[in-house]
């Protein structure tokens, strides 16, 4: 069981994240956030598979991500 | 008996130039064939070679950087030199730099110094800061002894504070070198005095009396002698 | 009273920075300014202070930056090629607003120019030198004692006022020999560094940045005008200047600093038995310039006023502004490092005074 | 649930200025979290340079110095002095450090001077708008390489690293790269050892990271990163090139 929290607003959709997630779970959000992005988000049906690894915030250049577990 | 070889060495400021020029004039009136040779590679004015021309027209040799060169900050020794070894037919006076720095200019010539004996002076002026005590002078002794690879023979007194020196400085002063003297066995040679002070001197100082007369002086000072 | 020791202007500067508790040092050898790094290198280590040889000028101001943002007492000293390679490294500081002392031992220029002694870097140190609208405080003296004392103004007016302060001499004060005096000085009140200076936070919430970059024009501009309002309060409270022999009516007023300023004191006795009356206005601080100075002789000099220097004149629009087109200001000096003698400028004098009648 | 990852406290909580992917923002946080690990936030000084990261002083959490382009080794060097029991540490791209600065970081190095350079090389300069960098490539175009780096008329490439590891003074020097997970950690550690190294007095401690310039390379930021491992690190090889530490234990 673990958790990830996107500070969508500091996301500039680099999509670093979504490259390195070993469980494919973290995609684009169809929705805008604040900058004009589509920021990265796992939905709330995919959390479930969150491996609580961490290898999304690692890349994130910008301090996006919180990973519970 | 003098050695016709004579090192004028000391602290950096110690005032060797002044007194390297005094005893080459001093050498010249007792009608001796006199060189001086500038080996000073640690300051760039107030030098030997700056009194070049006064020097010549007395008839003195003297030995140094050509003018053309004297301003180069090039720090060399005149090629010349080593004619001051050859012909003995020379009393010279070797004017070294200050300093341990100034002193190893002497070490190229190490082979000449062990052929022929030399008077190598040791100037210490104790109103300067770092000669102003027994300590500080014996290291200096030692430092510019190991970077010449020479030994000094004689120490001068050349206690002063310029345009202020009173009679005191220079007693006080030779307290301090008799007490140098004392623990290294080099007899004080001389004491180094402006001529109006003379008559101020106590009659029985260790030590001859050298009066001197100055040369390197700044511009405001030359004009109102 | 301190006892009284011989010392070489360049040896003294060392000296008086150590008792002014400059902490570090960092240098870089130049003729006709070396002694000084050897002075420092010598004593800094015994007394647990730092001495730095930096591989350049440059490099060594942006140590003297570096240990500036740390608040702490920091000098360093070149001549002037070493100076200008500096110029990157002030501009910075003055911009950073940092307490330094930059010690300026001058020789001829342009470009390598040589070792003797000159005045030619009166423009580099008082109309900024490097880029920026920013000044220096410049402190001018004429005798080892005089740069003695100056030195330890300088690193207070320095934090005083949180700007670079340099100490300009000429080669020949660098390299003579004259006695001075260590004189107790009273610890004035300085402003505290604890509000800016980069010091590791030590439970500090804010964190200190030592910056001169600005991003948003309006915001580079009100550093800008902050700049300026200290530079008018410097130029009220901290110029200096000596006025020599220039009471009543007066033939011509002299202007002159530094060494070259003994020598003119000489040509005024000269003159005097000649029955000129010549008067001299020393500047102490070059920058902020003693304009107030020419207010107190201009209508009393007859022939005006002679700018007697080691440069080609670089003083002259400095008089000129402060004598406004009241009286004219003429010019005597020599440069590459040759130095005046009393003759030559009293000729000078006489031709003006002759010339006028 | 426990935190496995959270933004350090290293950093200031505000938004940086760097382009979407580029990899600035890792190589900031690793040096904060070291900072944050080794309990030091509170007596660091860092220096920010000139180039990309001229802001980083606006990021960091500790007290920080700005310096001129190219000297933030000498600048680090008068607060270390003046400092020494402060942690200082240098950021620098490679524009600043490898031509405009090179004789102050080889010669911080030489002295073995007490501090940490975080040395970023993405072979090209960002902030001025992508011209060719002592680190640019063989072939690479920028700006000012519009026909691509050609060693003979615009000289070969300096790998920083391998050369202040000749220096005697320099006591740790490793080359890393950001590219991945794996070598994110990698880079962690070696910059959290250059940090302790620093701490333990022992000298100059270096470490280089290879990075990516998504905007002046033109390429997106996944692009980049292959970029980056098909052509950098063939050229700039990973690894650890000093360790007085492991010398020792030989």
């Amino acid at each position: 069981m673990a958790k990830v929290t996107f500070r969508e607003d500091r996301c500039k959709g680099c999509g670093h994240c979504i490259a390195v997630c070993p469980v494919k779970i973290i995609e684009f959000d169809e929705k805008l956030n604040l900058k004009g992005y589509h920021p990265a988000i796992v939905k709330e049906e995919n959390m479930g598979k969150c491996l609580g690894c961490a290898s999304c915030a690692r890349m994130c250049p910008d301090l996006v991500i919180t990973v519970e577990k | 008996m003098d050695s016709r070889i004579r090192v004028f060495t000391g602290h950096f400021g110690s005032g060797k130039t002044e007194i390297a020029i005094n005893y080459a004039l001093k050498l010249k009136n007792e009608g001796k064939k006199v060189a001086i040779a500038d080996l000073d590679i640690v300051n760039p004015y107030f030098c030997t070679r700056d009194e070049t021309k006064m020097l010549e027209e007395k008839g003195i040799r003297v030995i140094a950087t050509s003018k053309d060169f004297a301003n180069a900050e090039l720090g060399v020794i005149p090629a010349e030199t080593l004619s001051i070894f050859n012909d003995k037919s020379y009393d010279v006076v070797l004017d070294v730099g200050g300093d341990d720095q100034g002193a190893v200019a002497l070490g190229q010539y190490n082979r000449y110094f062990k052929e022929e004996d030399y008077d190598m002076y040791f100037v210490i002026n104790t109103s300067r800061p770092f000669t102003n005590s027994v300590e500080g002078i014996l290291e200096y002794i030692k430092d510019i002894e190991a970077a010449s690879r020479l030994k000094v023979k004689y120490l001068i007194n050349n206690t002063n504070l310029s345009y202020e020196t009173h009679i005191n400085h220079i007693l006080k002063g030779q307290d301090i070198i008799k007490e140098v003297s004392k623990l290294t066995k080099i007899p004080i040679k001389y004491v180094i005095v402006m001529e109006e002070l003379i008559d101020k001197l106590p009659k029985e100082i260790e030590g001859e009396v050298f009066p001197i007369k100055l040369y390197m002086l700044p511009p405001w000072r030359r004009d109102m002698v | 009273m301190a006892e009284k020791v011989l010392m070489k202007g360049n040896e003294a500067i060392g000296e008086a920075a150590i008792q002014a508790g400059c902490q570090c040092f960092f240098g870089y050898p130049i003729t006709p300014q070396t002694e000084v790094a050897a002075y420092m290198s010598r004593r800094m280590p015994k007394i647990g202070r730092v001495f730095l040889q930096a591989e350049s000028e440059v490099a060594a101001i942006n140590m003297v930056y570096g240990a500036a943002g740390s608040g702490v007492r920091v000098m360093t000293s070149s001549s002037s090629p070493g100076v200008s390679l500096k110029q990157e490294g002030i501009s910075y500081i003055a911009g950073a607003e940092l307490p330094c002392v930059i010690i300026n031992i001058v020789r001829g220029g342009p470009g390598l120019g040589g070792i003797q002694p000159a005045q030619s870097d009166y423009f580099q140190a008082t109309k900024g030198g490097g880029h920026g609208d920013y000044r220096l405080v410049v402190y001018a003296p004429s005798s080892v004692q005089e740069m003695v004392d100056l030195i330890q103004d300088a690193f207070d007016v320095a934090d005083i006022y949180r700007n670079p302060v340099m100490v300009m001499g000429d080669g020949m004060l660098g390299q003579m020999m004259e006695p001075v005096e260590f004189k107790e000085r009273e610890a004035k009140q300085l402003p505290s560094k604890a509000d800016w200076a980069a010091t590791g936070l030590h439970g500090r919430k804010e964190h200190h940045v030592i910056n001169s970059l600005f991003l948003q024009p309006e915001e580079l501009e009100k550093h800008n005008e902050k700049l300026q309002k200290k530079y008018a309060e410097i130029e009220k409270n901290e110029v200096k200047y000596e006025m020599y022999n220039c009471d009543g009516d007066l033939d011509i007023v002299l202007v002159s600093y530094g060494t070259v300023s003994r020598i003119c004191k000489n040509v005024i006795k000269m003159l005097a038995k000649e029955g000129l009356k010549v008067g001299l206005i020393r500047p102490i601080t070059l920058w902020p310039f003693p304009k107030k100075a020419f207010e107190e002789v201009v209508d009393r000099t007859k022939y005006g006023f002679l700018s007697v220097e080691l440069s080609c004149g670089q003083m002259v629009e400095d008089i000129e502004l402060s004598v406004k087109g009241r009286k004219p200001v003429n010019f005597f000096g020599r440069s590459g490092g040759m130095v005046p003698s009393p003759t030559e400028i009293a000729n000078k004098v006489k031709e003006i005074a002759g010339g006028a009648r | 649930m426990a935190v496995v990852f959270e933004p350090t406290k290293g950093l200031l909580d505000v938004p940086t200025h760097y382009c979407p992917g580029c990899t600035h923002g890792i190589i900031h946080r690793l040096v904060a979290e070291s900072l944050e690990e080794l309990g030091v936030i509170d007596k660091t000084i860092g220096v920010a340079p000139v180039g990309c990261s001229v802001l980083a002083y606006n990021y960091f959490a500790c007290d920080m110095h700005e310096a001129a382009h190219g000297r933030a080794p000498a600048v680090a060097t008068g607060i270390k002095r003046s400092l020494p029991d402060s942690v200082v540490f240098t950021y620098q791209g490679d524009g600043d450090l490898a031509a405009i600065g090179t004789a102050e970081i080889v010669h911080a190095a030489a002295r073995g001077e007490k501090i940490t350079t975080i040395f970023v090389n993405n072979c090209i300069y960002g902030m001025t708008g992508g011209q060719m960098a002592p680190t640019t490539l063989p072939g690479q175009v920028t700006e000012t390489s519009p026909y691509g780096r050609d060693v003979k008329l615009q000289g070969h490439p300096i790998r920083v690293s391998e050369m202040l590891s000749t220096l005697d003074g320099a006591v740790y020097v490793e080359r890393v790269s950001v590219d991945s997970v794996a070598n994110v950690l990698k880079a962690k550690k070696a910059i959290k050892k250059a940090f302790e190294l620093q701490i333990e007095g022992k000298g100059f401690t270096f470490v280089e990271v290879l990075s990516i310039c998504p905007t002046n390379w033109g390429l997106s930021p996944r692009e980049s990163i292959k970029w980056l491992q098909d052509n950098m690190i063939p050229y700039y090889p990973l690894g650890v090139k000093k360790d007085i530490t492991q010398q020792e234990v030989k």
